[in-house]
Order: C-alpha cells, then structure tokens, then sequence
C-alpha cells in the first residue's frame, strides 16, 4: 500500500532555490527580505533602476493610502461595503508592473492596485463601491479588465481573450488574477486545462493572502497552490507576495513565456490579508490578532523603503514628498467621492443591450412617464 | 414559550431545533462554520455541533450542492447555504440535472431531501450579484419545491418543515428582512409549509407577494385604506408547487389582481400566476391580472436599487390602472 | 439561387457563410472539427477554414461559453454549440452572470456578440438531458436574447443574422426537424430576426408556436380546417424579445388564443405570453389564453415521449376548451 | 525563463516502476502482459486463487457477449441508442472485483461490466437504452448508483456519499467512475479538490479510452490525466486498463486506503474504446483504422484467455462452457427485450416527488382523462 498512502511528492519549481522562506512552507521566491536586503535567486532576477524602484515604492504607498482612505469614506456611509489591499500592495503592484502596455489583465474585485498601476482613476474604482455603477474605467483603453464578482469567472475570459490574442499573432499576454479561495471553483480548473490544452498566453496570478473570507487556505488545497498546475501540466511558481521585486520579476518571467509561445504559468504570491475580507467581514470572529501580529513584520512597504533608505536610493524627501501626495491623493478621493453624481434612472435600461428591444424601450418609457408623474412632488 | 425574534435569530434557531432533532442533518456552506456565515444565521451552530454537522466547504457552489446529492444518497439530510442569490448558478447544472431529476430517474429509489439556504432580493444597497430574485429559475424545474419566507414564525417553522420534508427544497430567505422582528410560539403549531395565507383582508383588488414584497404589500394595504380602498394581501409562501386556491377565492370576489415580485416581470412568477387565475377565474376578472416587479434588466448598481424594485408606489398605481379597467 | 435544404444543412451553409463573411467569427464546441458535430451542422467546416476558426473544445461547456467571453472581448465573434439542449447548465453561470450582463456591466463599452446554438426539443428517443426545452430559463434572463427557427430558410438566415448581431442570442435549433426540407433562396432578402410571423391566416383561434412546434401547430390547423374550423398559426421566431404586435393584432380578431410549446407549462413561454395577451387584449378574449406544454415533470424516458409531447390532439383538445368558454 | 519554459516535469507515482509500459508512453503498472503473461511489479501485486481468475475470466467474456447483443438490438431498432464497452471490459471487470460487497460504485453510462459484476441484471441496464427507464435497478442494494449521463456530475455525487461514509464511520469506499473527457468538467475537478481537502473516501476511476467522443485525450490534457492528482494533494497512479488483474490490484490497494482513512486516489485506466462512442457515432470519420489494430493486439480478455491455458487453470471444456453461458446470456438478454411491456404513461408522474403536489396530481388526473377520452378509438 505504501505507493498509495503517501501524498505524492512534489517537485520544486524552483530547483536549487536557496531562497530564505517562511517556516513550515515550501520554498518561495524572495529578491527582497522583510528587513529590506537585496537578496539572490538562481532562477529569478530583476533589473530595475532607481528610478522604477522609486516608482514602485510611490505606487505601494499610493495605492495604501487610497484604501485606507476607501475604508474611512465606508465607515463614514459613503461606499456601500469597500474590499481593502491592505497587506496585499507589492503582489499587486509588482505584478502591475510586469505588465506590457497591450497586455490585458483581468481583476477580481480586490486589484485596486493593479488597477493604479494601469492608470485607472481610483474614483472609477471607489464608483462601482459606491453603488453608482459597476466600475467607471474602459478597460479596453486601459488593458484592466472590469471587476468580476463572481468568483474566478474572470479567469475563463482572460483564457479566452488569450486565444484571441493567438488568433491576432500579437506579441501580447494576459495576466489573469485569482484569490486562494477561487482555485476550487470548477470555472478556474476549467480555465487552466484550457489554457494548458491550447498553449495560451495567459498567466494565473493567484493572491494566496491564506483566507477566503474566514475559510483558511487549508480547506481549499492541502498542498501548496502552485503545484496545481503540474498537474494540468504547466509549471507552477510560488513566490513571496510581500516582495515587490520578486513579484515583478516571475510575472515578467511568465508574462515573456507566455508572449514567446510558452503557454501558461501559475503564480501563488504567498500574501496575507491585513484587513478585514470586505468593510461588511470581522476577521475577529476567525483569526488569531497572533497572527496578524506575525504578518506585521512581513510588511510589503516597510521592506522597500527600508532598502531604499539604506542603499541610498531614496531620502527623507522623497519620502515626504510622496507622504505629501499620499494626502492629496486622499483629499482628491475624499472630495470627489462625495461629489460624485448620482445616475440617471434610465441608467437601469440604458446598456442592458447594443440594440435596446421595442419592450424594453416600452418599459423605459413607462419608466420615465411614471417618475414623471411624481415631478411635481405627488409622491405619496 | 413565545419570543421576539428577528426572522435571521428565527432561522438560526430553526436550524439548531433541526440539528438537535436529527443526527442526519447536516449543514454545508461557505463560511457558515466559524464565522456564522455573512448574515450569521449559522451563529455558534459549528461550535455546538462540531465541523461535521456544520461544514465550512471549499468555495464551489457546484461541489455544496453536488456533494449534497452523495450525502443525501446516503441517508443524511443536507442543508445547503448559497451565500448570495447571484452565486447559486455555479451550482445550477447540478440542482436541474441532478436534486431535481434523481427522485424520478430513481423511480422513487432515491430521495434528495436537500434543502438550499438562499438569501434573496435586494435592497441592501450590495454590489453587483448581491440582490438576485432567481426563484422563477427554479420554479420552472420541475422536481425542485420553492418556498419564500417573510415571517420569523415562517423561518423559524417554515426551515424545520423543510429539512424534514423528502423533497429537495429552494428555501428562500428575505434578506433585507433579517433583521425584521416578531413574536414566534415557539411551541405552537405552524402552519403547513406548502400553503398561501391571506395577511389581510380586503374586497377591492387582491394582491399577491411572497418574501421581501409582503411587507411592501402590506403598506401598500395600508396606505390604500387610508384612501378607502380595500385591498387583500396574500403571502403567496410557496412558490412550487403554487397554492392558489385562496387566490381564486379571493379574486372571484375582488375581481382584480395584482402580483409583485422583485424578479424582472417577464416570465417572472407573475406571469405563471396570471396565467393561471385568468384560466380559472376569467369570468369573475374585471381586469387583467396586472404585474408590478423587477424591470427586464440587471440588478442596477444600488443607487438605482430604489428605483427598480417595487414599492408601495408603484403597488398602488398598479391598483389604481386595475380599478381603472 | 434557390436550393432545397434540410434545416440541417441550411444551417450548414448559414455558418460557412458567415465565416466566409468575417474572419472574426469562431466556432467553438465538443465534437465540431473533424466529426462535424454529433448532428453534422458543422461538417466540412474545420477542414475548410482550419481549427483556429473551428474548435474542437475540451469537454466543459462552462469552459466552451467563458473564453467565448473573452474572446469575444478581444474582438471575435464566437458561435458556441451546445451538444444538447440538457448539457448548457454547467455553462449557466457563465450565460447569467457573464455573458447576459457584460455589456450593461461595463456601460456599453465590452459587447458580446456571442451565439450559443443548441439543439433543443425532444421527440427523437434519445436518452435523458438530450430532449429538453430551456428557452424559458433564458428569457427570464435580462441581457440575453432568444431565437428559435423553424424552418431552413430562417436557419440559413437566422444563423448568420445572429452571428452579426450585437448581442448575445441563444439560437435554438428544433433537432427533430433537422432532417426537414424546404426551398431556401439563398440570395433573398431574409425577414427580420426579431420578428414573428404569421404562417397561416384563420379567424377563429390564434395558435402561437416556435420551433419543433410550429410544424405540430400547422398540421393541428389543418386538422382543423377539415372540422370547418380555422386556426391562425403564428410562428414566434423571436423568445426575447418577444415580438407580440401581430399576436395581439390576431387575438383582437380572433378572441381566442392557444400557445404551444414543449417546455414545461408552468412558467413556460405560455405563462408570459397569456400574461401579455391578456393584459394587452382584455377585453378582446372570449376565453383565456390557453396553454398546450410539457407536463410539469422532468422529460420522461422516451417510451413516454409521444404522451409527454404536445401533438395535434393536445393542440386541438386545447382549441375545443377554447371555443367552449 | 529556464524555469518557466518546460513543462514541470511529474513524479513517477509508481517509483523505480520496472512495468513495461506503452511506446512513447509514461510506465504504467501491469500484472499480465497483451501476450498473456505475468509479470511482477514492485508496488502492486494480487493475490487471485484460479477460481477467481477463472471467475474473472467469465465475466470478462459474458459482459462482451451482452455488449454485443445490446449492439446488435440496437441496430435492429429495438434500443434508442446503446454505448459499448468492447475494450474496456479489463478495466469495469477489475474495478468491479475490487469493490466489497458495502462499497458504493458510482459509474457513468458505459459502466455495464462494473454493473454486472455488481449483479445488476442485464436487463435492468437495458431498459434505459431502450427508452423504458432511466436504469431499473436499485442503487442502493446493489451498492451501484444509477447511470449519470451528464458528464462528471456523479464524481461529486461520489465525494458527498464518502462523506456520509466518514459520518457513519463506515469501513467502506466509494469508487467513482469517469472518462478522460470528464476531466475537464469543472465539477470533477471540485469533486477532487473536495475529496482531498475533507480526505474522504472515494477513488476516482477514469478510463482514459482515449476519446471524449471524436475528441482525443491530447486536447483535454498535454500530460498524462493521473497527474493531475498530484495537484490536488493526492495520489494518482496510471494502470494497464486491459490488464485485469492490475486494475484489480491497484483499485483494491486504493479502496483499501480509502477505506484506512488515507483518502482519495486517482486511477488513471489506460485503455481504447474499440468500437463506436455509442450506436449513433461514426468513429471512422475522426480515426484511423490502423489505431485500431494496434489496440485489437492489446485485447483485455485474448490475454486472460491465454494466461488460463497456459497454466492449466482452465481448459478446454471451460472455454466451451463460458462461450454456452454467454450463448444462453444474450439469449435471455435478445428475449428479454422483446418482452420487455412500455411503462405506463401515469409514469411520467409519479415519481417526480416522494410527496405530489397538487397541482401536479391535477396535472396526472387531466392526463388520465384526456387519455381515457381515446379509450374508445376517438384518436382523431
Ligand atoms: C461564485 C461565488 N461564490 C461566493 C462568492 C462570495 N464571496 C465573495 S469573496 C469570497 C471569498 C474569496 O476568497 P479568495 O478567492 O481567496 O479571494 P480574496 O477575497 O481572499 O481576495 C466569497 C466566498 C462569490 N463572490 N462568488
Ligand atoms: C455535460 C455534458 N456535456 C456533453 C455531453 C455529451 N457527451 C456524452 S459522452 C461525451 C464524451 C465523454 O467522453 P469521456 O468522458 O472520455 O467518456 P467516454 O464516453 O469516452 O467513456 C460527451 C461530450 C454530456 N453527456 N454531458
Ligand atoms: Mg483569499
Ligand atoms: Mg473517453
């Protein structure tokens, strides 16, 4: 019995990785540790300037700053229920970064700082929250597909908007997001053993942040993510979610493959969730404040600045300036949350189609007769 | 012994009442264990009962319902929670083909006594998905039964009736009532489960709603009064199989009808009803059955919300266009 | 050029034409390549326009209707085949959440310009799933539209209509009649998708049909006919929208209305069309609408189909209640 | 991008595996080779007496001999349609022997050898071909669950049963019955992920036949299926499907792991669908008659045949009593359908619900009048 009764053993994607790692998890990809040391890695590098990582270290702290303003305006009743980054930032913002400007990504309802990096106005992000639409941005102008709700149905469409970029011989890639929780939905194991079966380009980028809601990543896999995809057959990467650079250094890896005819790659970004699940989830119910504690100091920011200030590529200047714009930025969401209009009635019927049917027009017409009647104040 | 209770508490005790009284029971979801599930309703029930009778299931609709099937085969007695409305359609090849379908393609050999937890309808000011009225999808499968509290004593004895029931169940939950409260006797003798119930006499027109929209109706009712008009409210309360008997005994009186539902109008319950009390009480009809729901669209976005679902606005015009015909 | 062709093959060359037409268009299924299909709609197709454009799938129709999403995002024009009419629910989600809902999701700015052809309808002794009817569950879903073809001329037209389309349409084909001939022109100017046509003029009951049930319809009228009794047959074509003017032009005339269709009656297309017909037509009608549908039961064994399906007697049974109110 | 451009390369679940194995095919685990002989493996062996070999044998040949009666009724217009099992019978007769009597067998629609090894009658199968039932037999006594047509929806029916299993504490496993089409179904992927993440009882038997009707296993995965449980957690191993006695072996080692508490397996059968998908198909049309040949050479009863002679274990006069047996089989099976009465039409009602609704016995009570109406001949 003994072929039987053991849980086959795995192969490291990542052969030879001397990588540090958390305790108690298999080996992870890590250029920068949690004290902000440039470490080496056999099969991953990254070449980024002072400059892009100065542009790095702005996004992390811009897009955390927009949360934490996002999760204020909720509790102050101006966003219907808010899905906080906090933790998340560099596996967000690396893999932002990896992206080409005519690669398409495709969010769940979680990648707000993808969506900064793909120059989205956090104002169309804070709309869909706000209950004034499902999104403001056009995501074909902005390669950022719009947030899908509906758990990992997203990864279907970018599988399949990668089967169109094959059909186009273009030299594009998808980048399609995914939670820990959504790799037991039939839809996301469906998307991969397509995207295996016709060498798509798209890449899986699965934000492991250990919980889906209060349901830890146990109940979903009892081994690690990554290796999912040995078994549809294509590799698997695990890497550290919390380091920006290693982040950005696998996705482009797996973004090039992809765009070189490679087909897909998995990548698990080992991250924690530091907020609640949404402002409507209280994590206390179903998590220790231990392990929040543990998590604190595996910060995504601290790390970078950390290594910026001590390599010299940044100072106390630039961090202020970018404090500074933090504020702004705030204010800018801040003020244009709340003078942000609300739609049109009509809005309800306006796109349910391209070509609007005669009894849809007919209901919108009684629609607009019947608000009418309450014009002048008959509203019972 | 009665007790105040809000219909989200009268759930959650129902459900306890049913653990307790039979070891088969089991109740699966996503997040209902350690967290009480997002509306709670599932609150401390895992810690009493132990992850096995109250489990925290992987995040697949299709595997909730799909391993209920197994379950139930083998003799236990699954109550599923689908977290929201709009996300019980992962698990919808699995309720058609497979809950509905395996009593007869069993020839009566296997029972699917399954009861699906939905939380329904809007109102909660929620993101897209988050305020879905699928109960028509269901009621037009033939094999499932649907049924649509809007009371705490429903849910308190409605979600025992349908867990002990052989028959695989939709059980829909008002969510934006949850938090609405009453008194429950907790001993008495509940109503039937598969049964309509007048909530209000009235001779003028005769109204129909079920859920979330007996409320609605209600105030409808009630500020309609106010204008002299006379209206008999329904709680439809089963929506497969439809107990419209009472509605025929009302409508032949009234001679008018009006249906609200949140779901869009066109093919929603509505429509089936209106067929059905035209054909049985057409001579006695003054008007046509007339329809006040959801329009043919999406969900909008929720600050639109109050403007697409029905209110006690838009119940009376439909009253008014009624005694106009 | 007139040819006479089975609906089968007018379907054929809809789609040869139209990936002619467009090099946008992609066909996508279990079974189309190289077998042509289990009904042969595609046969020849992936050999003349290779498997970039016609896709032989990995077997999950979720899979099959979500990169269709995707790729439709990306600019194509995907035309999705269904093997059977009972194997679209795994694709369900995708239909309702996704595909019905992209296009008011994103304001306009994604279309959809997707076809989900399935072959529907029973009547050809097959095994379970392979015989149902699920156009309802589509109409009641906002964002979708629905079309169903009767004959192989709308099957030639109506397939390339739909392609070009811009919004997603579930093509139903009626499988029973693929093998049926008829003259297709195949340089005419094609009806309007979206709209019914009368098939048959008659003054004392409008019959209203679609798909495998027109054929039934029109030999119900003959039968009729013979008895000194005349039927109007309206073929619906269009499920959603529905294209109801001529309908309530007919009933108007007629006073009486009977709807036939296989699906189950209760919430079938009968439910919202007598709703409709009613409402519009009140004081018109003689009788209610009636309804001539499947039982409420889960498509039988196909030694019970003829007793389950509506045919002629059921059609004229239902014109004999009609004519006795 | 060294590490991103291979395909991850998969364990051998079966280590230092010396198995002759398929050209250009991974090893799989073999007992008793096309040409009759046995051989050794290092992980699995079987302890089969003659009279169970001989019994193996037996059904071997009478569930081929029904198969290709039912053909033959189909083609004779007497069946709607039938689904062939010529090829695999090693692969459903193995499986089937593994099962102990409370075991609980989950198939598809073309599992009649597990049927009759079950001791379903023919018949009772039958019926469904022919349009009389969905199945006739009792799934609970049998320890056999009805066919399952839409593809994969029974891996989940499975995982639940062994869930109840778990409940009862039960010494029983559940075998779960797939095609290598059935893979890609979201629902059987949950189904492992389910049966991994709460180690329930349930081994996931797939014939890999090569086909999902004309489509062939390279468009539904490009590495070999039993590796596909390596990315859920679990083990997968890959079996000769036309060798009986190690199907035999390998089932009953993960049945009885299963059963220990181990959790699933995934069993990867690998074997050929020699005759059409079902009745109605036309397999010339997507292959080569030379494949065919090539699989007629690995037939899974030629070698049992071959085996049994060789070693004495049966003779002569036992091949002929086989061949009389399965003469007397298909003749009870020709006249069984022929005799087989219609089911009454009040059978479209009456086992919709354990409890009618009223409407639906309206519904029932109009039919039997409506019906009653032609009694005298009035069909018009
Ligand atoms: C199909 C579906 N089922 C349930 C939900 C409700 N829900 C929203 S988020 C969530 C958890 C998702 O977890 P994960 O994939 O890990 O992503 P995370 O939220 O942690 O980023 C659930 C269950 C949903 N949105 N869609
Ligand atoms: C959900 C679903 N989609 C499509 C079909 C139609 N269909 C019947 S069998 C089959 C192929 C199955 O292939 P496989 O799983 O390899 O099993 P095999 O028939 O080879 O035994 C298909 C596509 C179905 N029955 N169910
Ligand atoms: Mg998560
Ligand atoms: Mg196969």
């Amino acid at each position: 019995m003994t072929a039987l009764s053991h849980t086959t053993e795995v192969v490291d994607p990542v052969p030879g990785a001397g990588a540090p790692h958390l305790p108690g998890q298999p080996p992870l990809v890590q250029l920068l540790t949690p004290e902000g040391e440039r470490v080496e890695h056999p099969d991953y590098s990254v070449d980024v300037g002072d400059q892009e990582l100065r542009a790095l270290y702005r996004d992390l702290v811009l897009v955390r700053r927009w949360d934490v303003e996002a999760t204020a305006l909720q509790r102050q009743g101006e966003l219907g229920i808010w899905a906080s980054l906090l933790g998340q930032e560099a596996a967000q913002v690396g893999a932002g970064h990896a992206l080409a400007a005519d690669d398409m990504a495709f969010p769940t309802y979680r990648e707000h700082g993808v969506a900064w990096v793909r120059g989205v106005d956090p104002l169309q992000v804070i709309s869909l929250f706000r209950g004034v639409d499902a999104g403001g941005w056009d995501p074909v102008a902005t390669g950022f597909n719009l947030y899908t709700v509906v758990i990992g149905a997203q990864t279907l469409h970018a599988t399949g908007y990668a089967m169109g970029v094959q059909r186009d011989c273009a030299e594009s890639a998808v980048l399609a997001f995914l939670g820990d929780g959504a790799t037991s939905q039939g839809e996301v194991n469906e998307a991969m053993i397509w995207a295996s079966s016709l060498s798509a380009p798209v890449v899986f980028f699965c934000q492991n942040n250990q919980y889906a809601i209060s349901v830890p990543i146990e109940r979903q896999s009892r081994v690690p993510l990554y290796q999912r995809a040995a078994g549809f057959g294509f590799p698997g990467v695990r890497v550290d979610g919390n380091d920006v650079l290693a982040v950005l250094a696998v996705t482009r890896a797996a973004l090039a493959a992809a765009r070189d005819g490679q087909g897909p790659t998995f990548i698990e970004a080992f991250t924690y969730r530091m907020g609640a699940h949404t402002t409507s989830d209280d994590p206390t119910r179903y998590r220790l404040a231990s392990e929040l504690e543990e998590w604190k100091l595996r910060d995504p920011i601290a790390r970078v600045k950390a290594y910026l200030a001590r390599s010299g590529i940044a100072d106390a200047d630039f961090f202020a300036a970018i404090e500074a714009e933090g504020d702004e930025l705030a204010a800018r969401i801040r003020k244009g949350t709340l003078d942000m209009p609300d739609p049109a009635g009509t809005e309800i019927f306006d796109h349910v189609y391209a070509e609007m049917p005669p009894p849809l027009a007919a209901q919108r017409a009684e629609f607009v007769e019947y608000h009418a009647g309450f014009e002048g104040g008959v509203e019972r | 012994m009665t007790e105040t209770l809000t219909i989200g508490k009268a759930l959650n005790l129902g459900l306890r009442r049913a653990l307790e009284d039979d070891p088969k029971v089991v109740l699966m979801g996503e997040d209902i264990g350690r967290l009480g599930g997002v509306f709670r309703i599932t609150d401390g029930l895992q810690k009493d009962f132990g992850d096995d009778r109250v489990v925290d299931t992987p995040l697949a609709e299709a595997g909730i319902v799909g391993t209920a099937v197994g379950l139930a085969m083998r003799g236990y007695r699954p109550v599923c929670e689908i977290q929201f409305d709009g996300f019980v359609f992962p698990a919808y090849n699995q309720l058609v083909t497979q809950v509905a379908k395996i009593h007869a393609r069993s020839r009566g050999r296997l029972a699917m006594p399954i009861v699906i937890r939905i939380p329904f309808g809007g109102g909660i000011g929620a993101v897209e998905h988050h305020s879905e009225s699928p109960e028509a999808y269901f009621a037009h499968t033939a094999g499932l039964k649907v049924v649509a509290v809007s009371t705490p004593a429903d849910a308190y004895w409605g979600i025992q009736q349908a867990i002990a029931h052989p028959d695989p169940i939709v059980f829909l939950e008002p969510k934006r009532r949850y938090w609405e409260k009453a008194a429950v006797d907790l001993d008495g003798t509940p109503s039937p489960l598969f049964a309509s119930r007048v909530v209000r006499g009235g001779d003028d027109v005769t109204v129909l709603a079920y859920g979330p929209m007996v409320k609605t109706a209600l105030q409808a009712a009630e500020a309609a009064a106010e204008e002299g008009r006379s209206l008999e409210v329904i709680d439809l309360r089963t929506i497969s199989p439809l107990d419209l008997d009472p509605v025929f005994a009302s409508v032949r009186r009234t001679g008018r009808c009006v249906v609200v539902h949140e779901a869009p109008v066109t093919l929603g319950l509505g429509a089936e009803i209106a067929a059905r009390v035209t054909e049985t009480c057409f001579h006695s009809l003054e008007a046509p059955v007339l329809r006040v729901g959801g329009y043919d669209t999406p969900y909008p976005p929720s600050k639109l919300e109050e403007e697409y679902l029905p209110d006690l606005d838009r119940v009376l015009d439909a009253v008014d266009r009624s005694m106009g015909f």
